[in-house]
């Protein structure tokens, strides 16, 4: 905590009238931002502020258009690509940085291997590894290629990465977009242990809770200007978010409407059992929105990839609109109007080398196939109304999707499920790096989806959000379904107590 | 992200389109480049009648060499397809000489239908062994070029196979050697097929699935495509393509052999990549493609028309020339 | 003199032999030019036959008056050369006949007589070890490469010789030397090897050398490269004779063609070539140290 | 232990270990599988001559896709490494015919060293000309082929360069024909630098970053690491893999041509892939390398030994069996 009154100290590392432009477009206006040593300071803002591109200059992963960048109060030009590592700055990434042939040991090290008398010190670097692995309670095997790990263990691993450097700046871009709230707390627990021995952070995240409860200062984007900086306790989330979008806020959920209890059953999956999965079951009824919570590696996503049919499953049967879907076809479960967004959107989700249009059309494009051939006319109108719709900006239409900020990537991929016009939709982290206006206007939009009649579950390991929107929460353990819960039952301390095995409800589904 | 480290990764800012549009022009730069050193080598190279000679002849690469598009945009790769020329032809060339039908009109109709049914059949082959064995496509053609390759050399009992009626090779002649309103009936074809792979390429949803599976093969299979479906399906239109350019090499020179099409496979694939097609998949560039053969034939071209280079070195000249002719499209597309 | 122009189409020097050939091409191109003072002669190479059609056109572009044409494989470039015939260009093919070889073809033909290298080397087996096991290696398949199989076949028809086994060695000493070696492997006794080429032959006996074999009593090579020459004349027992199959024949069919366009003598027909056997008697007549092969 | 990075670890909890063996096993399995066709072929097959003379003779292949494990882990691909056997082998064998240095022993060290040095420069050259000029491998490779087949054909004016003092020839022989211990001195040299190139690739940071950089080349560049110096290097290892092919293929026949090693990088390509290296790039398996090779010259043994097929159906059979062995390795991995 800066305390007021005390001696001002020399920041760390500060930017100076930075502007950044790609090209004609123009993403930073003369933003000011600093570091103090030993604080943790939060940077904010909607989608495609500014944010991952100020802490990527800062860190020397882009060189600044102008402006200037001082090291202890001295003016320096970072070396590129990571190197500035060297002087202790260092990036987790919004986007992971990790090769899918390595180990875990190996891309902990990458860069920077530990040898001895030039061969690898390979036992070091696994007892290192492992070191910090336990420090953030984190499970991952260190032997394990990063190709085999689940996202959340991926992201475990880049902050594993960062903090395993002797850092004096640490920026985290999104570190908690995948973590559940157990390995947020190890995660904030660690930041808090570095920090009090002088390492600073800057702590960039659109969950406002978590900035509130972290970080010593924030500091406000908005479209590429600064806005403010201020100490957190002189904020509270509301105002920060009303700084962020620049207009009041109405509530962030929308109301809730659960469906008749005749209304048809849409979707039954029973006995489903995967390599991981043991015997889940249970029931979506037309125009409700389920949800899924539990921690990391409870074996959400693989169920509900086996549902889709992106996953051979072991056993068990999936009926959809009174059909039984076939297994491992998700090509056919796309054509019976099931849909199932990744929360991989990287790896996934989108062609990161291709435009907007392309992937946006990419799952519907029998849309817009007049007579035999696209009709790129019809294209074009379907990404104008995505746009619209989920509140897509880019500065440039013609951007490589793989150049968009986080956000609207997130936005892009979602505008992509939604074009399958789908009667049943699993969205895996809906809300995954997206601001809080954003976040309102996909909720809003999830709720007026069921209402249109549709059924949604969401996957998420956000809680308020499943909280907020679900009508029934699913919450799974081990790969096993061990809760359902409705109406008052749905709380943060019932879901916890089920996704930590403290409760177990027997016969689910 | 494979696909930045694609698109130059030094100078990812911005800039956006107009890098791109250099990038698919680049080869025709590097053609015309190529145009004018030939005019200085030797007067009669600019000469329709040679200009036309080597579109005629580039028509077998080209031809090929768009099938191969597909299959390298979608990820993949075809060895066997000079093998599968000189299969096919020999097929069609004993069919022919069977005498199996008697009105020769028919029978050449009938080869013709043959050749692309065994075309097909042959893409299918690769693409299946690929797919569905899951065995890499290197691999995998590699070996179906051997088995192609062997199945000609018995066929042909190690000789050649040759077309024996005179009739036969009067009537199918013009296919190669005969011309349509002034323009070699080869260099028609060469459009025609380019045109509509770019078509299907670009117009139409299996093209968009081509780039999708090449690009990254999750995300297509996360898009609901049937990723394996779509690569099987690029093999075969590469069998089919090379079924056109065995229909105008058997009136070329009315015969084959066991040696046929010998390492047509890699002009092929470095056509593509001249053209500007990524070896590691994605986009496709098709009309790139047939400027990349016919600046391979040009460069060969050249050489022969040019009277100072020792005939030892042509292959050495052969080779600066395209690297000099690749930097050219770099610098071309970086300084913009 | 007036000027004229004499295009000389040959495949690459991708081997001994045809290495030969592109030498014997040039010091002939050169002889010509001396000798008559307006005339052209323009070498080309080719590594297969459709490259070779390509040079074939390209010569065509350039204006010649007469073509000497050592064909890749002949029967594919049939079309090729009609084509250029049909423009009134005096043509000679050397070598390698297409399967219809007539005057519709060419005007000259210089044959180099495959099947008699491969009677020639048959009729010594025959003669020397009349019970011989024989291994043969062959070249590539091709029909040059069949008609020394049948003209082998031929000569020791009726005999006591025995062919163990013929595989593929692609006139190429690596490839040879496997063969020889698996051969080895397979036959605990061989007499006698025929490679029919020098090329091949020095695999063979690498391979031989090698697996320190003494059961077999010689190897016949063929074509008459210059190590085997030498070889023959020292009296080597593995190599005792070479058979004859020059590439200079090359070198005789562009001094015909030069004589056919300037001295109007009528050359015309076939002039076949003989596959001389070369013996330790007659081997210096047959021996170039300058030649590449 | 550097098997065991062989031995991808995947998959995190249980199932993992087993199918991760199997897959590094899977060449070896092929290998033995081929040992039991041969010696049903031909009871000769299994003899140790035999045996020793296969192994010997893949040794050329086998060592130059050691340097192509290295090539393709980076993610790059190297088609010239034939040409460059024919280029380097050529100059050095002038060199030892040049006379230059009087003491044969001292020429033939000199020789060596010469090798080795142009070796690593014809590497550099490839390497420069990737990363530098920014040319896809495949083509610039490609390029070289045609310069370093070119310079030798040149060099041996089509002909071939035979080794002249028959001095050298004894003295140089043994280091392909001779053997220590009873074991032949290719095998010997085949093992070290296998060994060599496995402690590169597994245990020294350089091996770490040609994984990082095949596997993703933007990670890699931000973790800090010289992509293109990592993928330079590569290129030069594979160019002092053929300089040590070389110095064993020289002694062989005490001479070379024009057509020495055409197709070979085919092969090496072969190996590598066979052995269980994606072409992609990524994890590379030296092991499973000379495995490959070793199962190629296997391959084409075996048909010989054997009395039951058509010399002109080998190239198909071979075929065949490259495809039907790569799928025995699938279904093995695929099963347990
Ligand atoms: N390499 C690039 N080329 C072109 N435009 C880019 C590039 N990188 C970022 N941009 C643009 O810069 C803007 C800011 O992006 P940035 O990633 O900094 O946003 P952000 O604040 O991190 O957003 P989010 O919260 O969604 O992660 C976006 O409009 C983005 O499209
Ligand atoms: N104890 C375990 N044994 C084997 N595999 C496990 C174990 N724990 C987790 N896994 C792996 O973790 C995966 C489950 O992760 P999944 O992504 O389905 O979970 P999730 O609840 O969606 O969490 P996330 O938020 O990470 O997506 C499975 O694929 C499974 O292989
Ligand atoms: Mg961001
Ligand atoms: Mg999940």
């Amino acid at each position: 905590m800066t305390l007021v009154g005390e001696e001002p100290r020399t920041p760390v590392l500060a930017a100076e009238r930075i502007s950044k432009s790609f090209g004609e477009v123009q993403v930073l206006f003369s933003v000011d931002f600093d570091v103090l040593p030993g604080e943790v300071h939060a940077l904010v803002g909607e989608n495609g502020a500014g944010k991952s591109t100020l802490i990527k200059i800062l860190s020397g992963f882009e060189s600044p258009t102008s402006g200037r960048i001082l090291l202890d109060g001295r003016p320096v030009s970072l070396p590129a690509n990571g190197a500035a590592e060297a002087l202790g700055i260092v990036l987790i990434h919004q986007e992971f940085n990790l090769a899918d042939h390595l180990t875990v040991i190996e891309s902990l090290f990458l860069g920077r291997e530990v040898t001895r008398f030039g061969v690898l010190d390979r036992k070091f670097m696994r007892r290192e590894t492992r070191r910090v692995l336990d420090l953030l309670g984190s499970h991952v095997d260190e032997n394990a290629l990063i190709s085999s790990l689940a996202v959340a263990d991926k992201q475990m691993v880049e902050i594993a990465k960062a903090i395993s450097r002797e850092a004096r700046v640490v920026f985290m871009d999104e570190p908690t977009a995948v973590l559940s709230r157990e390995e947020t707390d190890i995660l904030f627990s660690q930041v808090r242990k570095l920090r009090d021995k002088g390492t600073s952070f800057v702590f960039v995240s659109h969950k406002l809770d978590e900035v509130m409860e972290l970080t010593d200062r924030v500091t406000v984007l908005r479209d590429g200007q600064w806005i403010k900086t201020a100490p957190t306790a002189l904020l509270d989330g509301e105002s920060i978010a009303q700084l962020m979008v620049g207009r009041e806020l109405s509530s962030l959920y929308p109301s809730k409407e659960e469906p008749d209890v005749d209304e048809e059953i849409v979707l039954s999956v029973r006995g489903l059992t995967t390599g991981y999965v043991k015997d889940a079951g249970f029931e979506l009824r037309k125009g409700e929105v389920l949800g899924f919570s539990g921690l990391i590696g409870s074996g959400r996503s693989e169920l509900m990839e086996a549902i889709a049919g992106l996953r051979p499953r072991l056993s068990g049967e999936v009926v959809l609109k009174g059909a039984t879907l076939p297994p491992h076809d998700f090509e056919e479960a796309t054509r019976r109007g099931l849909a199932y967004m990744t929360k991989d959107r990287k790896g996934k989700g989108l062609l990161l080398g291709e435009g907007m249009t392309p992937n946006l059309t990419l799952q519907s494009i029998d849309r817009h196939v007049t007579h035999g051939y696209l009709d790129p006319a019809s294209e074009a109108k379907a990404m104008a109304r995505a746009k619209r719709r989920f509140d897509i900006r880019v500065r440039d239409d013609r951007v490589k999707v793989g150049r968009m900020s986080g956000g609207n990537q997130q936005k892009l991929l979602l505008a992509k499920i939604m074009e399958t016009e789908p009667d049943v939709i699993i969205i895996d982290e809906p809300t995954r790096g997206i601001d809080v206006g954003t976040k309102q206007q996909i909720y809003h939009f999830i709720a007026a989806l069921a209402r249109e009649g549709r059924s949604i579950i969401v996957v998420s390991s956000e809680m308020p959000e499943v909280i907020g929107l679900c009508t029934r929460v699913a919450v799974m353990r081990e790969g096993r379904l061990v809760g359902m819960l409705e109406g008052e039952e749905i709380s943060e301390q019932m879901i916890m107590r089920y996704a930590a095995g403290l409760r177990k409800q027997q016969a689910v589904g | 992200m494979s696909m930045n480290t694609e698109t130059d990764p030094r100078a990812p800012r911005g800039r956006g389109w107009r890098d791109v549009d250099l990038r698919a022009i680049a080869p025709f730069a590097a053609l015309a480049l190529l145009l004018v050193i030939g005019a200085l080598v030797n007067p009669n190279f600019i000469g329709l009648t040679n200009l036309a000679n080597v579109a005629t002849r580039s028509a077998f690469i080209a031809i090929i060499a768009v099938g191969a598009t597909f299959v390298i945009s979608s990820g993949d790769l075809d060895l066997s397809v000079g093998s599968m020329v000189a299969f096919v032809a020999s097929l069609m060339i004993l069919f022919m000489n069977s005498g199996a039908i008697a009105d020769p009109a028919l029978m050449l109709a009938a080869a013709v239908a043959l050749a692309v049914v065994i075309g097909g059949l042959c893409g299918l082959a690769n693409g299946l062994i690929t797919t569905v064995g899951r065995i890499e496509p290197f691999i995998a053609t590699l070996g179906t070029m051997g088995i192609y390759r062997g199945l000609t050399t018995w066929l042909s009992q190690g000789g050649a196979i040759t077309l024996s009626s005179p009739q036969q090779q009067a009537l199918y002649r013009p296919v190669y050697f005969g011309s349509i309103l002034g323009i070699p009936v080869p260099i028609l074809v060469i459009l025609l097929v380019t045109a509509i792979a770019a078509f299907i390429l670009y117009r139409t949803r299996y093209g968009r699935h081509v780039v999708a599976v090449g690009s990254n093969r999750d995300v297509a299979r996360y898009s609901g495509i049937g990723v394996d479906r779509v690569r099987t399906i690029a093999f075969v239109i590469q069998g089919l393509c090379v079924a056109i350019a065995v229909l105008l090499y058997v009136p070329r020179l009315g015969s084959t052999s066991a040696t046929t099409g010998i390492l047509w496979e890699l002009q092929a694939i470095t056509a593509v990549v001249v053209g500007g097609t990524a070896l590691k998949g994605g986009a496709g560039r098709v009309w790139g493609t047939i400027c990349g053969a016919f600046i391979l034939e040009l460069v060969g071209n050249i050489m022969l028309l040019s009277n100072f280079i020792s005939e030892y070195l042509i292959g050495a000249i052969q080779g600066s020339i395209i690297i000099i002719a690749m930097l050219v499209q770099r610098s071309l597309t970086r300084k913009s | 003199q007036e000027t004229k122009t004499i295009g000389v189409s040959i495949p690459a020097a991708d081997h001994g032999w045809t290495a030969g050939v592109v030498y014997h091409a040039n010091r002939v191109a050169e002889l010509l030019m001396k000798e008559h003072p307006g005339l052209k002669v323009v070498v080309k190479t080719s590594p297969d036959p459709a490259t070779q059609a390509n040079a074939l056109q390209d010569l065509e572009v350039q204006g010649i008056d007469a073509l000497v044409i050592l064909p890749t494989d002949p029967d594919p470039l049939v079309n090729a050369i009609k084509e250029v015939k049909s423009k009134g260009t005096f043509v000679s093919i050397v070598d390698r006949a297409p399967s219809v070889n007539d005057n519709s073809v060419r005007d000259l033909y210089v044959a180099g007589n495959n099947p008699a290298l491969g009677e020639v080397a048959g009729q010594y087996i025959k003669d020397n070890t009349p019970d011989a096991e024989v291994v043969v290696i062959r070249g590539l398949p091709i029909p040059i490469d069949q008609q020394r199989q049948d003209g082998f076949d031929k000569a020791i028809a009726g005999s006591n010789v025995k062919v163990l086994d013929r595989q593929f060695g692609n006139w190429n000493r690596d490839d040879a030397f496997k063969v020889m070696q698996d051969y080895l492997t397979k036959y605990p006794k061989i007499d006698v090897v025929w490679c029919q080429d020098d090329d091949m032959a020095v695999g063979v006996l690498q391979a031989i050398e090698q697996a320190k074999r003494t059961d077999i009593k010689y190897v016949v090579g063929g074509a008459g490269s210059k190590d085997m020459i030498k070889k023959v004349m020292d009296g080597d027992k593995m190599i005792p004779v070479d058979v004859l199959y020059p590439p200079s024949m090359v070198g005789t069919a562009m001094e015909l063609t030069a004589a056919a366009i300037y001295d109007q003598v009528p050359v015309h027909g076939t002039y076949t070539l003989d596959a001389t056997l070369v013996t330790a008697d007659n081997a210096k007549n047959y021996y170039f140290p300058d030649s590449p092969f």
